[in-house]
This record gives structure tokens, sequence and C-alpha cells, in this order.
């Protein structure tokens, strides 16, 4: 039952990550298309923590934790850049 | 299960196609970060957890802040619509047929070649107890292949000095802080539990996922966050502690390697009563000096300094 | 020491070779230097030739063999044949090595141009002495390049046109000579240079084969040999310095050519083969069109080096033929054509040398009354031009007459027509000329008597006299004739 | 002792890139003593080889199939030795001409030792994965080298390299992950026999492998990121790029062609192999003769030099095989002599298009003749090495009785002539007064005659050709 | 089945709903910054559901604390996100596609 | 394992799709994304292959993926600088 529950539940969160997609095509703003980074990750995250549970993998939650830890990372470095150039 | 494996591959292939066709440049670098964060989700659903952890630390961390980097850098409009050649349409539609023909074969390929023995892979995981580490991939990485490691290193130096040598004069300056004080703040929060979870990674490879490069890249993207809010910034004055750092876990593993071999009699390998303490020792090294280079090939500064307020 | 002695060849080679090597690490200081080392290496060459030739004579036979590619050795090996070459090359080695230091007195890259003689002397003798194709085929190459720098060595744009179709010929022609080579080394392995031939036992099974790497094999030597219609670089390489021309002339280039093609027919196919596959004949033919043909431009060309040259074309034919007749007067005549050929040439462009540098003259309408004001370079220069026309008992007579008694007991009469063609259109090239020298009135410029420098004159005189004596002393124990007929003998009793 | 040389040969040199790298500064004589003793080596491995079986050397005792292994053979010796010959002169040559700026000097020093433990490596591993690992060090060292020109004038050169590079060696690793896929080991010496036979993913295998390595050596039509990086590196850098490194993927295409991949070749594919290494031959010499810049003329000439080492797969006969590594040999050290040579007269004239050459030959007499000492055994013209290969590949060609590659080999011969003559024509030309370029300062005796040694030994190579050969022996697996 | 069990079954089961929520804002709002604020706040209030519920399954306490962990950060991550790109998106009001120049 | 593995699907269109990428596309950043999906899609395949050994997955391959991903990023980090420098080469010399 629960299998069945976090199964149901992987398989929504990443129809919603390919639905989050659309904004990746569509845009229109480098921002949109940034926003859709972001949902990618947060999503991400949450996939990954219920793959934690499903597959009895604990090491995941530490990925998790990575990608959380990162996840601003992304935006930040596209709006203030890479170099020390500015 | 094998739904969500199907619609990940799916998702996968939409991004990859997505990555090459996109008109605008900026879409194609969204893909291919998305693709990323969708490959850890199918290193996950393989068992290759460490992969995960890899993919996490070098996607959203290094790789992805590059490219969205270099992306602002280009001047406008370049790389998107891009002056048709002669011949371009039947020319890419060769390349898209011939790239199909490919893609059925090698699916083919991969299909039939699913199943058999792997001798390498049996004998690394009898030979395990010997390995001085429990984790089978760490025992690889750094013992029973160790010189594929050892050589990995010198890749990433010598990338290094060449991402050195296209520095710019005159450019001692940090990334202009950023406008508000947000991000620094969040650096600020987020450094101890970014430090303290690539440590963590570094020492947990001997048992579990995680490892030298998993933490070392970890600790690179603590580096990347305070060099992009500005707590940290490049320095063109290059010092010796900091090469000593870079060169560090090559040159540890190779004197070790060299240097035990009247105990050993082979090159890199290690004393059953010191393998263990050895394996850590050089797995920190390691990752030191990779979270460094990595670090470094970011910054692109051959010096790296606080900035003081 | 036996073995010393037994590497003769290998130290002739090395004398031209080190004298090479040694002037171009001198570079373009120390002008006396070089002379000194010239003169000595031509004068050591002279004396070890002449060791070999007493040790020929006496029926020894010089060998070195180096092993290059598995399978394939580098053979340096003296026979008589190859004593001929020899011989005629490090005499007049000496000659044109004194002749070039005073013709090339001040003009600049000297140490150049001399590094690349000796080279060109150095594969002369490998050419010489190599006692296999392969041998043969990296000294032909070697001269190739080595005499490239000296055809373009004023370096105007005239020259380097010169130079490149100088290239493109011989180049093209030792590619179609190595093909023929890799050939026959494919089907019959490697091969040594035997009296007779050694291709015998292919003859029955592989004619067709036979006949391509015949073709092969002379179409890539007859370039050198300025065979029509390959012969096109020859006369506009007359740009190069007289020395060079005299040494494209009379002893190297042309000569490595011919002498390939008598080592072909004589020692890889051997007479007999040769001509009973039918190649002799038309050897022979390709032979007498170019005599005639080169004879015939001659006669329209008004430089004096071009009209020179296109004498040349068709005199070194004369070596072809008498090879081609395969029968041992003709033979002898060719062979012996060899050195005539190449002394008497070498006098008439040390003396158009001479004319150029003493009064700046080129054409031969400039050459009235030219022999009062030079008299001695007139002199031997009369002498060259009667021995070619074949005039009693000069030189040229002595191998036309071999010719024309093969050719009649060949029963091949249509050479007798041929050679007597040739002698009328040799006559109707030079006659005029002497005429000019002799008989008209200078300009009225004249500064009376005005000789060419010693250094010129020389040489040109020990030429033009040598060309007399091998006439003149024909029927003696050592003149070349006495030589090529030992040889021929040799040649055609196995 | 014998099995500490290749270990050795890997770690000298790396450890003495990675002390140069924290040194900070320029150090060339440490160099110099590296190059010294990796030649010393060298010739100990290479008597160790030639008396009997392959020097093999077990890194960390694991023993088949789960260790590397490296592994010295005839033809790895032969490789080792090139790279060791031209590790010397390089060195030598890199002393003067990186005098006058120290951090490229320092780079310098620290990149090229680090590329020679590259490809030493690479040349002794005997392991499919390892061998990736040494062809993207190998590449990744070459490419900041090709920067140290200037980064403004190669950075378009060193980015279409980059990309090549690792386009080709991701497709090697393709084929690689197949590989492993059927043998379940990585060995070179055991794979030949763990491959199944008759399955789908053998050829394809064999197939990507030679792909991604063909793009790394250069073969057309995946040549064209070769000319403008090594025509804009410094010379020395060319030196070591064309006569090395994309050697070594040639190198590594022997090598698996006559082991591992043998059971899944066919001949077709051979003569494929031949028909691209052909077409290489006679395009990469006309490219050559259009070039109007020097280095080009002979960065250009390595596209075609390249393609004679390609006509071993479609004869696969000893001859062949002994021609082409020959060739292999040849070519490098002329190919360096030539890049010396062409570096030299860059470095007098300041710039290397072809009609400032005019009247060069005096102050440059020493590295013109260099140049065409060079340049004989780039055309095949007897007595150089160049000629023994050559003879060698069209002995081989006619006891196979494929004579068409007679026909290329002659006249990519002759092509070779012509632009190795339209450059020497031109220095021989007459100066024109009116035009006399801007002159640097003459180069110094030891640039001029490392350039000179080499063009010699490229020379003698077909004087010494019998004990080479015979340290290389026969085609492996070979009947013939 | 426990109580846990659908307890935590209840809490993804919210979070999910929470994600689709975010999901069809980021694609249905009209412009970047309402976009913005439907991302953040649903899909981080939908992550704390999902957090809640795999914490109560992990049963163990330093998983639920490493748990927890992850989406206090995420809390902080996302808002920190969310403010540096509506500035940007503020400043620049620039349209794709083209580096700003 | 009788149906079709979704991930080969995926990693042979990986490659294929990197490989179509890189020839088609001009822009150098263009390609060195399309060389890092080639990456992708064969460290996907090695994965795959991993998984067949019946005692836990192969540690070989997953080792030789990390290895190729630290070489394909450092690879890349050092693309990425090229292709800046490149799009402002006027910004002077070297140092």
């Amino acid at each position: 039952m629960i299998v069945l529950v976090l199964d149901v539940a992987c398989l929504v969160l990443i129809l919603l990550l390919g639905l989050g997609l659309i904004r990746v095509i569509a845009g229109p703003a480098a921002a949109d298309r940034i926003l859709a980074i972001q949902l990618s990750g947060t999503t991400t995250v949450g996939l990954l923590l219920l793959l934690a549970i499903r597959l009895e993998q604990p090491a995941l939650i530490h990925a998790a934790l990575v990608f959380v830890l990162f996840a601003a990372l992304l935006a930040l470095g596209f709006v203030y850049g890479t170099e020390h150039e500015r | 299960m094998t739904l969500l494996d199907g619609l990940l591959a799916l998702l996968l292939l939409l991004l990859a196609g997505r990555c090459v066709t996109a008109a605008s440049l900026l879409q194609a670098i969204v893909a291919f970060i998305v693709l990323g964060l969708l490959l850890a989700l199918s290193w996950v659903r393989l068992e290759a957890p460490d992969l995960a952890l890899a993919e996490a630390a070098i996607g959203a961390g290094l790789l992805g802040v590059l490219l969205l980097g270099t992306w602002r850098r280009l001047p406008a409009g370049s790389g998107e619509q891009e002056t048709p050649w002669p011949w371009q349409g039947s020319a890419q539609a060769i390349a898209a047929l011939g790239c199909v023909a490919l893609a059925v074969v090698l699916a083919l390929a991969l299909h039939e070649t699913t199943l058999g023995p792997a001798a390498a892979g049996t004998a690394a995981l009898a030979q395990l107890e010997a390995a001085g580490v429990d984790q089978p991939v760490t025992a690889v990485l750094l013992n029973f292949r160790a010189y594929d490691t050892l050589l990995e290193m010198g890749v990433l130096l010598m990338t290094l000095i060449g991402t050195l040598m296209l520095r710019r004069p005159l450019q001692d300056g940090a990334l202009a802080a950023p406008a508000t004080p947000l991000p620094q703040s969040l650096a600020r929060l987020f450094l101890p539990p970014i430090l303290l979870s690539g440590l963590y990674l570094v020492w947990a490879g001997a048992y579990s996922p995680g490892g030298a490069f998993q933490g070392g890249a970890v600790l690179a993207g603590a580096g990347v966050m305070l060099a992009l809010t500005g707590l940290l910034r490049g320095s063109t004055r290059d010092d010796l502690p900091l090469r000593c750092l870079l060169v560090l876990g090559a040159a540890l593993f190779t004197l070790s390697g060299v240097l035990l071999i009247p105990l050993t009699g082979h090159f890199m390998a290690y004393p059953d009563d010191l393998v263990t303490p050895l394996m850590v020792l050089i797995e920190f090294s390691l990752a030191i000096s990779i979270a460094l280079s990595l670090m470094m090939l970011f910054t692109g500064t051959p010096g790296l300094c606080r900035t003081r307020p | 020491m036996s073995t010393a002695y037994q590497a003769m060849p290998l130290w002739v080679l090395l004398s031209s070779l080190l004298a090479a090597a040694i002037i171009f690490a001198l570079g373009e200081g120390h002008p006396r230097l070089r002379i000194g080392i010239n003169l000595a290496a031509a004068l050591l060459k002279l004396v070890l030739v002449g060791v070999m030739l007493l040790g020929v004579r006496a029926g020894h036979e010089f060998i070195v063999r180096l092993p290059l590619v598995p399978g394939i050795e580098l053979i340096l090996h003296a026979d008589a044949l190859s004593m001929l070459f020899i011989s005629l090359s490090a005499i007049l080695w000496l000659a044109t090595t004194i002749y070039a230091i005073a013709y090339l007195e001040d003009s600049p890259n000297r140490a150049r141009f001399f590094g690349f003689f000796s080279l060109c002397v150095a594969a002369t003798m490998g050419i010489a002495t190599a006692g296999n194709l392969f041998t043969f085929f990296v000294f032909y190459e070697m001269l190739t390049l080595a005499t490239w720098p000296l055809v373009v060595h004023r370096g105007t744009s005239k020259a380097m046109q010169a130079g490149r179709s100088y290239l493109c010929y011989t180049l093209g022609g030792s590619a179609v000579l190595l093909l023929g080579i890799v050939l026959l080394h494919s089907l019959a392995g490697p091969q040594e240079f035997v009296a007779g031939g050694t291709l015998a036992d292919y003859a029955g099974s592989n004619p067709q084969a036979l006949a391509v790497i015949f073709a092969l094999l002379i179409t890539g030597m007859g370039v050198k040999a300025a065979l029509a219609p390959v012969h096109g670089w020859l006369p506009t390489a007359m740009v190069a310095p007289a020395p060079v021309s005299a040494l494209l002339h009379a002893v190297a280039v042309v000569k490595a050519g011919a002498f390939g093609i008598v080592r072909v027919v004589y020692d890889v196919f051997g007479i007999e083969l040769t001509q009973s596959l039918g190649f002799a004949e038309m050897l022979a033919v390709v032979a007498s069109i170019t005599i005639i043909y080169g004879s015939l431009r001659a006669i329209w060309q008004t430089d004096l080096k071009r009209r020179l040259a296109y004498s040349t074309v068709s005199q070194v034919s004369y070596i072809v033929l008498g090879v081609a007749l395969a029968n041992p007067l003709a033979s002898i005549g060719g062979l012996v054509h060899l050195v005539h050929q190449g002394l008497m040439k070498i006098t008439l462009f040390f003396c158009a040398g001479c004319y150029a540098e003493t009064h700046g003259i080129h054409a031969i309408d400039e050459l009235d009354g030219i022999g009062r004001r030079m008299p001695w370079t007139t002199a031997m220069f009369t002498l060259g031009a009667l021995g070619m026309i074949g005039l009693p008992p000069l030189a040229g007579f002595v191998s036309k007459w071999y010719l024309g008694l093969g050719a009649v007991a060949g029963g091949q009469l249509w050479v007798v027509g041929v050679l007597l063609l040739s002698t009328l259109l040799n006559a109707i090239y030079f006659l005029p000329i002497l005429h000019r020298a002799w008989f008209k009135p200078p300009p009225e410029a004249d500064d009376g008597l005005a000789e060419a420098p010693m250094g010129l004159l020389g040489p040109t005189l020990f030429a033009g006299l040598a060309a007399l004596a091998v006439g003149l002393f024909a029927g003696f124990d050592w003149s070349p004739l006495a030589w090529v007929e030992l040889l021929v003998e040799r040649e055609y009793s196995p | 002792m014998t099995e500490a040389l290749p270990v050795l040969l890997v770690f000298v040199p790396f450890l003495a890139g990675l002390g140069q790298f924290v040194l900070g500064r320029a150090a060339p004589w440490c160099q110099q003593f590296v190059s010294g003793l990796n030649l010393i080596l060298v010739l100990l491995l290479s008597s160790a080889v030639v008396h009997g079986d392959p020097v093999i050397a077990d890194l960390g005792g694991w023993g088949e199939p789960l260790a590397i292994h490296l592994q010295a053979d005839g033809l790895a010796a032969l490789m080792l030795l090139l790279t060791a010959v031209l590790a010397v002169a390089v060195s030598l040559y890199a002393i003067p001409a990186f005098r006058d700026e120290p951090r490229p000097a320092w780079r310098f020093w620290t990149l090229w030792p680090l590329l020679l433990a590259s490809l030493n490596a690479l040349f002794l591993s005997r392991d499919l994965f390892n061998l990736y690992v040494t062809l993207e060090l190998v590449t990744l060292g070459a490419i900041p080298l090709v920067l140290l020109a200037g980064p403004n004038k190669t950075v378009d050169a060193a980015l279409r390299y980059l990309l090549f590079a690792l386009l080709g060696s991701l497709v090697y690793l393709a084929g690689v992950a197949l590989i492993y896929a059927q043998a379940g080991t990585l060995d070179l010496a055991l794979l030949p026999a763990a491959l199944p036979e008759g399955t789908l993913s053998g050829p394809l295998a064999a197939a990507l492998i030679i792909t991604g390595v063909l793009i790394k050596g250069a073969i057309l039509p995946f040549h064209i990121w070769l000319p403008a990086a090594h025509g804009n590196a410094p010379a020395a850098v060319s030196a070591i790029l064309s006569a090395l490194v994309v050697k070594a993927a040639i190198y590594l295409l022997l090598r698996l062609w006559t082991g591992p991949l043998e059971p899944l070749v066919s001949n077709d594919a051979g003569q494929l192999l031949g028909a691209l290494g052909a077409t290489a031959i006679l395009f990469g010499s006309w490219q050559a003769f259009r070039q109007s810049r020097l280095k080009l003329v002979v960065a250009y000439s390595t596209v075609a030099q390249l393609g004679y080492m390609l006509l071993f797969f479609p004869m696969a006969v000893t001859a062949a095989w002994q021609g082409a590594v020959y060739h292999g040999l040849a070519h490098g050290i002329a190919k360096a002599a030539l890049f010396l040579a062409a570096g030299n007269i860059l470095y007098y004239l300041g710039q290397d298009r072809l009609e400032a050459l005019r009247g060069i030959d005096r102050p440059l007499a020493v590295s013109l003749l260099a140049f065409g000492l060079a340049g004989v055994s780039i055309m095949g013209l007897p007595p150089s090495g160049g000629f023994t290969a050559k003879w060698l590949l069209l002995s081989a060609s006619l006891q196979t009785g494929q004579w068409w590659w007679t026909t290329v080999l002659i006249a990519g011969g002759l092509l070779a002539a012509g632009y190795i003559f339209r450059v020497l024509r031109l220095a021989f030309l007459q100066a024109d007064d009116a035009t006399a370029p801007h002159h640097g300062p003459v180069p110094g005796p030891l640039m001029a005659w490392t350039a000179t040694a080499l063009a010699l030994l490229a020379l003698a190579l077909g004087l010494i050709s019998a004990p080479l050969l015979d340290l290389l022996g026969e085609m492996p697996g070979g009947t013939s | 089945m426990s109580l846990t069990s659908v307890i935590a079954s209840l809490l993804i089961a919210i979070g999910t709903g929470f994600y689709l929520a975010g999901t069809v804002g980021l694609l249905r709002f009209p412009d970047i910054h309402s976009r913005l604020h439907a991302l953040t706040k649903a899909d981080n209030t939908g992550l704390g559901f999902l957090a809640i519920g795999v914490a109560l399954l992990s049963g163990s306490l330093r998983l639920a604390v490493l748990i927890a962990l992850v989406w206090l950060l995420a809390l902080v991550a996302a808002s920190v996100a969310c403010h540096v790109i509506a500035r940007y998106a503020l400043d620049k009001r620039n349209t794709d596609p083209g580096p700003p120049a | 394992m009788t149906g079709f593995d979704p991930f080969a699907l995926a990693a042979a269109g990986l490659i294929a799709f990197g490989l179509y990428g890189f020839c088609v596309c001009g822009h150098p950043l263009r390609r060195l994304l399309a060389i890092n999906l080639v990456g992708n899609g064969v460290f996907l395949a090695l994965i795959l292959i991993a998984r067949r050994l019946p005692d836990g997955p192969d540690p070989v391959p997953h080792a030789m993926v990390l290895t190729g991903i630290v070489i394909a990023v450092s690879a890349t980090a050092f693309g990425l600088a090229l292709i800046r420098r490149q799009a402002r080469p006027e910004d002077g010399g070297n140092d």
C-alpha cells in the first residue's frame, strides 16, 4: 500500500517535472527558463526523498541535501555571472 | 516503477532533443541543466547513488553555473540564428538519418549485452576484503585501478593550467558584490552545512556512497558560492601553499605508490596493515586537490583571497 | 687491411661526401680552407680511383654490403663498367673544381655551391659503384636533390623556372623508376647487377611483367639521359653557371641516366633477354629519334649554351644506341662514347664559360672573330666541335666508327644512315660557329688579345687535350677504348 | 628489475611536472635532466624487450583481469624511443625559445613533462579504459601548450581542437563500454579470447573505437582541427603535437587493430581505412601545396603523412606493419625537424608568410639545411627513414596485389616534393632589397642545430632500420 | 497498514498536490513575478509535506533530522533564489532571446 | 529481462542526439553541450552494463564513469573558459 502511494507520488512528480519543461521551451524571458530550473530542482529533491524511502537507500537523502545546498547557486550564477570581470 | 523509468527515459530523450535543436542558446543550456537533474534521478534508479551525488554537486553546482555564466558573457545574439550554409538542409537530413541509424543499432547492442559475465567486476567484489575500504566503487578507484584515478588528477591539473592561461590581465577585482545583502547572508548560512556535508561525503566514501570526488565537488561548490556572492575573490597572485595543495592529492598518491614498493613489491600497492589509514589519507588529500582545482577552474584565477569589507 | 682494401668504393664515395659535410659546416667564411679541402678531396679521390683501377684490371672485385631494410642491401661494387664511369668522373671533378673556383670567384653563396657540388660527385660515385638497382636508386635520387641547388644557384626567377622544370622531370622520372624497381623486386626478389642479367628465368613465365618493368626502368632513367620526349629539362637548365652545365652534361646527370640504362640492359635483363623480348629494337629506335631530333633542334638555337645542350641530347643517345644494338662492336662504340662525349662536351662547356666570363658572350652571333682574342680557348673549342662531328682521328670518330661497324655487323643498316645524317647535322650546327670564330672580323671594340684567366683556361686546356688524346691514342693499352674492349669482352663471353 | 622501468617512465616525468608546478618558475635544467633520464630508461627498456618477452608491470598487484598492467613490447618500445629522442631535442630547443618569457616558460616547463609522462603512459598502457584516460591526458596536455603562443591568436584553434578531441575520446569510450559489456575485462591481453563471436555489439564497438581514434588522430575527414592548432602553436609545441600527439592515436589504432579488435574487423573495414588514408595523403598534400604560411604548409603535411600509416590496414602483412610503424618514426623525427626549422625562420622573420622567405638562406643556412634534409624524408626519397617506410609499404602493396596503393604512395611522394620545394625555392630566390622585411635576431646555435640534428637523424633512419625493425618484430597475429 | 503509513501517505498526497499547483502556476500565470510567486510558495510547501511524510516513514531520528534540514535549507535557498531572480527581472526587463549586450 | 530497457534507449538516444548536435551546430557552446550529451549517454550505457552482475552492481564501470565525469567536467570547464575568451578577444593579451 505505502509502496503504491510512493510510486504514484513519484510518477506524479515526474509528470509535473515534464510539464514544467514547457516553460523551458516556451520562455519567454530568460528568467522564466531559470524558474523552470528551480522547479525541476525542487521536484527532484522531492523525488529523491521519496525514492530514498522507496528504494531504502538513505544515501539518497544526502544527495537531496546536496541538491538543496546548491539550489540557489544556479540562480546566483545566472544573475551574477562567473568571472571577476564586471 | 517501470513506468517511472520509462518516463525518465522519455524525458531524457526529449531534453536531449531540445538541447540540440533549440533555437535559443539559453534554452539549450537550460535543457541541458534539467537533463542533469533527470540524470541524477536515473542514476538513483540504476543503483548508482554515487553518481547521483556526483551529478548533484557537479550539475547543479559547478557546471550549471559555468554554463549560465558563459552564456551571460557571450555577445548579444550569438549562437541564436546561425547563418545557413549551402546544402545545410540535406546535410542535416543525412546527419539525422545517420544518427537515427546509430541510435537503433546502439540500442539493440545495449539490449543484447545486458547479460554476460563480468570478470573484472566479479574479481573486484571478491577481493574487496583486501582493499581497505568497504565501498566497492571507492576500492576500485583508490586501490584496484588507482592508476586511472592518479592520471585523472593529471587531467585536472593540466586543464587548470590551461584555464589560467586564458585569464586576462589586470583584473584583480572581485565580483561586484550583489546589490542585495541576501545572497551573502545565504552563503554565510550555507557555508557550514556545505563544508560539513562535503567532508562527510569524503569520509563516508570508505563505506557508503560518496568519496573523494563527490566530497571534493561539494567543497568546490562552497567555493563557487563564496565567489559568486563576493565573499571570496580571485587574485592574480598565486602562492606556494595553494600550489602545494593543488598537487597534494596526486603527489601523495604517487609517492605512497612508489615509496611502498619495498614493502609490497608492486607499484601502487598497499601493505595490509596500513591500507585503511592510507586509503583515508589519500582520499582526503585527493578531495582537497579536487575541490581547489574545480574551484579555480571556476574562478579562472591563479589565487584566491577573502574579501574584507 | 684486406677489409679496408675491399671497401675501396666506400672510401671513394666518402672522400667527396666528407668534403661536402666539412664545406657545409665551415659556412661562408674560410674561403682558402674550403678551396684546400676541395682540391685535396679531389686529388685523394683520384689516387683512390687509381688504386682501384689497378685492382679491377688485375681482376679483383671490390664489394661492400650494408643491410638496409630486411632483405635489401646497400651494395657498393666496383667492376670494370663502374671504373669507366668513376675514372671519368674523378678526373673531370678535379678539372671542374679548379674551373669552378676560378669561375665563381667573389660570387655569393660559394660554400653552398661547393657543398652541393661535392655532394653531386659523391652521388655520381654511388651511381657508378651501385651493386643493385636499389643502391642505384638511392644515389640516383641523391643526385637529383644535390643538383637542384646548383641549377637554381643564381637565384633569379629564370633559374627558379629551370629548377622547377628540372625537378618535375627528374622526380617524375624517379617515381617511375622506383615503381619499376619495386615491381621487379616483388617479381624476382632482390637482384644484384650481374653480367648477363638475372631475369632469364622469368622470360617464359611472365614476359608482360618484364616488359612493363623494362619500360618503367628505361623511362625513369631516360629522363636523366634526356631521351626524347623527356629531355625538356636539359636546355632550360642552361641558366646554371657554366661549371654546373659542364657537370650536368658531361659527368653527372645525363651520364647517370645513360649509365643506368647500360646497367639495366647488361646487368639486370642481360643482352640476350633484352634482344629476345624485342626491347633492344625499340630502344634503338628511341635513341635514333633522339639523336636526329636533338641535332635538328640544335641548329635553330642562337644561344651558345642552348645549342650545346641540344647537342648533348643528341650525343648521349649514342651511348644508348650502342647498347641497344646489342652486339659487341656497337657496345664498344656506345660505352666508349660515355667517356669520349664527356671529355668533348666538358671542353665545349668550359669554353662557353670562358667566353661568357671573359667577354660576356652568350649568343652565337657575338662570337665573331673571337679566335683572335682568345686563341687558346677557341682552339680547344674547335677540337671539341670537330670531335663531336666525328672528324678522324678525333674521339667522336672512334665512337661513331665502332657504332657503324656494329650496325653493319648486326645487319641494321638504317642505323648507319642515322649516324651519317647525325654527322651531317653536327657539322651544320658546329661549323658555322667555327667559321665565325676564326674567319669573321671581330666587332669594332676589339681590345686585342684577352685570354681567359689561368684558372679557367687551365682546366679547359686539360679537358681539350684529353679529348684529343683519347682519340689519337685510342689504340694504346690504357686508353678508354682498350678498357671498354676488355669490358665488352667480359660481357659477351659468359 | 626491468618491471620497474615502465613505472619509472611514467612517474619520473609526472613528478617532475608536479614539482615544476609547485616551484612556480621555470627551471629548464630540470627538464633536461628528466628527458635525459627518460632516454636512458627507454634504452634500457628497449634492450630488455629486444632480448625476449615484453616487459610487464602489474600495478597494485591485483592481477588479471582486474588490475591495470603496463606493458612494453616492440611497438611500444619504438614509440617510446621516438618520444624520448624528440623529448631530448625539443627540451634543448625550448631553452632559448622560451628564455625571454618567464610565465609562459614556467607553464611550458610544467606542461611538457606532464605531457611526456602522458605519452609514455599511453604507449605503455595495456588497458582499454586506461587508454581512454591517457588519450585525454595527452590531448588536454597538448591544448594548453597550443595556447602558449598567446591566447588571442590561438584560442580558436585550441577550442576547435578541444571539441574534436573530446568528441573523439567519448566515441572511443562508447566502444569501450560495449567491449566491456561483452568481455567483462578491459585488459588488452585478455580481450581477444574473451570477446564472444557473432554479436552485434562487437563490430559496433570496433567501429566506435576506430572512429574515436580517427578523430583524435586527425584523419580525413576529421582533420579540420589540426592545421590551425599545429600551425599556430609555438614551434617546439607544434613539433611535439605533429610528431607525437597525433601519432599516439594512430599507434593506438595499430595496436588495437592487431590486438583485441582483430576478430571484430573485416578486410572491407581495412580497405575503408586505407581509402581514408589515401584521401588524406592526396588532399593533405594538395592543401599543403596551396598554403601561404610556412607552418600551415608543414601542418597540412602532417595531415597527409598520417595517411601513410593507415595504408597498413588494407594490406595487413608484416611488410606493411613495418612500413607503417617505420613511417611513424621517420615522420615523427622529420616533422619535428621541419617544425623546429620553421620555428627558427619564424623567430628570425617575425612572421612565416611564404613571400617573406626570399633570400633567407644566408642568415638561416643551417635551419634551411635542416628543412631541406627533413624534407627529403618527408618526400620519401632515399636515403632516409621516409624512403625505407615507403619502400616497405610499396613492397607490401605489390605483395598483396593491391597495386592501387602503389599509385597513391608514388603520387604522395611527388606531391610532397611539390610543397617542400616550393618552400626551398623561395628561400633560394634572391631577396628583393626594396621589400626587405623587418628581421629579428638570428636563432642561436642551439635552436639551429637541434633542428639539423633531428633532420640528420631522419636521414640516418634510412641506414639503421635493421635493428629498429628487429625490435618491432613481426606483425602480431600475422601469418606472413 | 499502520497509522504512520496512513498519515505519511496523506502527507505525501498533499505534498504532491502542492507540487501540482506550483507547476500549474508556473505554466498558467501571466507574468514572471506571479510565476515566481506560485513556484516558490507552492513547491516549497509541497516539499514540506512530502518531507514530513518521508520522515515519518524513515523510521530513524537521524534521517528525520536530515530530512528536516533538507526542507529548512530548501526554504532558505528558494527564497533567496526567488528574490534574486525577481530583482533581475525587475532590473533588466530583458526579453529572451539574447544575452545582455 | 525480457522487455526493452528504456534506459538503453535513452543512452543510445543521448549519444545519437549528441553526435547529431555536434554535426549540425556551429556555435562552440552548442557543440560543447552536444559533446556532454554524448558523454552522458556513454555513462548511462556503462551504468546499464554494470547492472548485469548478479551479486550487486559491478563497481568497475561505476569507477569508470566517475573518472569519466571528472575528465568531462574539467574539460568542459576549460572549453567554457576558451569560449568566454573567444567571445571577447579584444581584452588584451596573456599576462
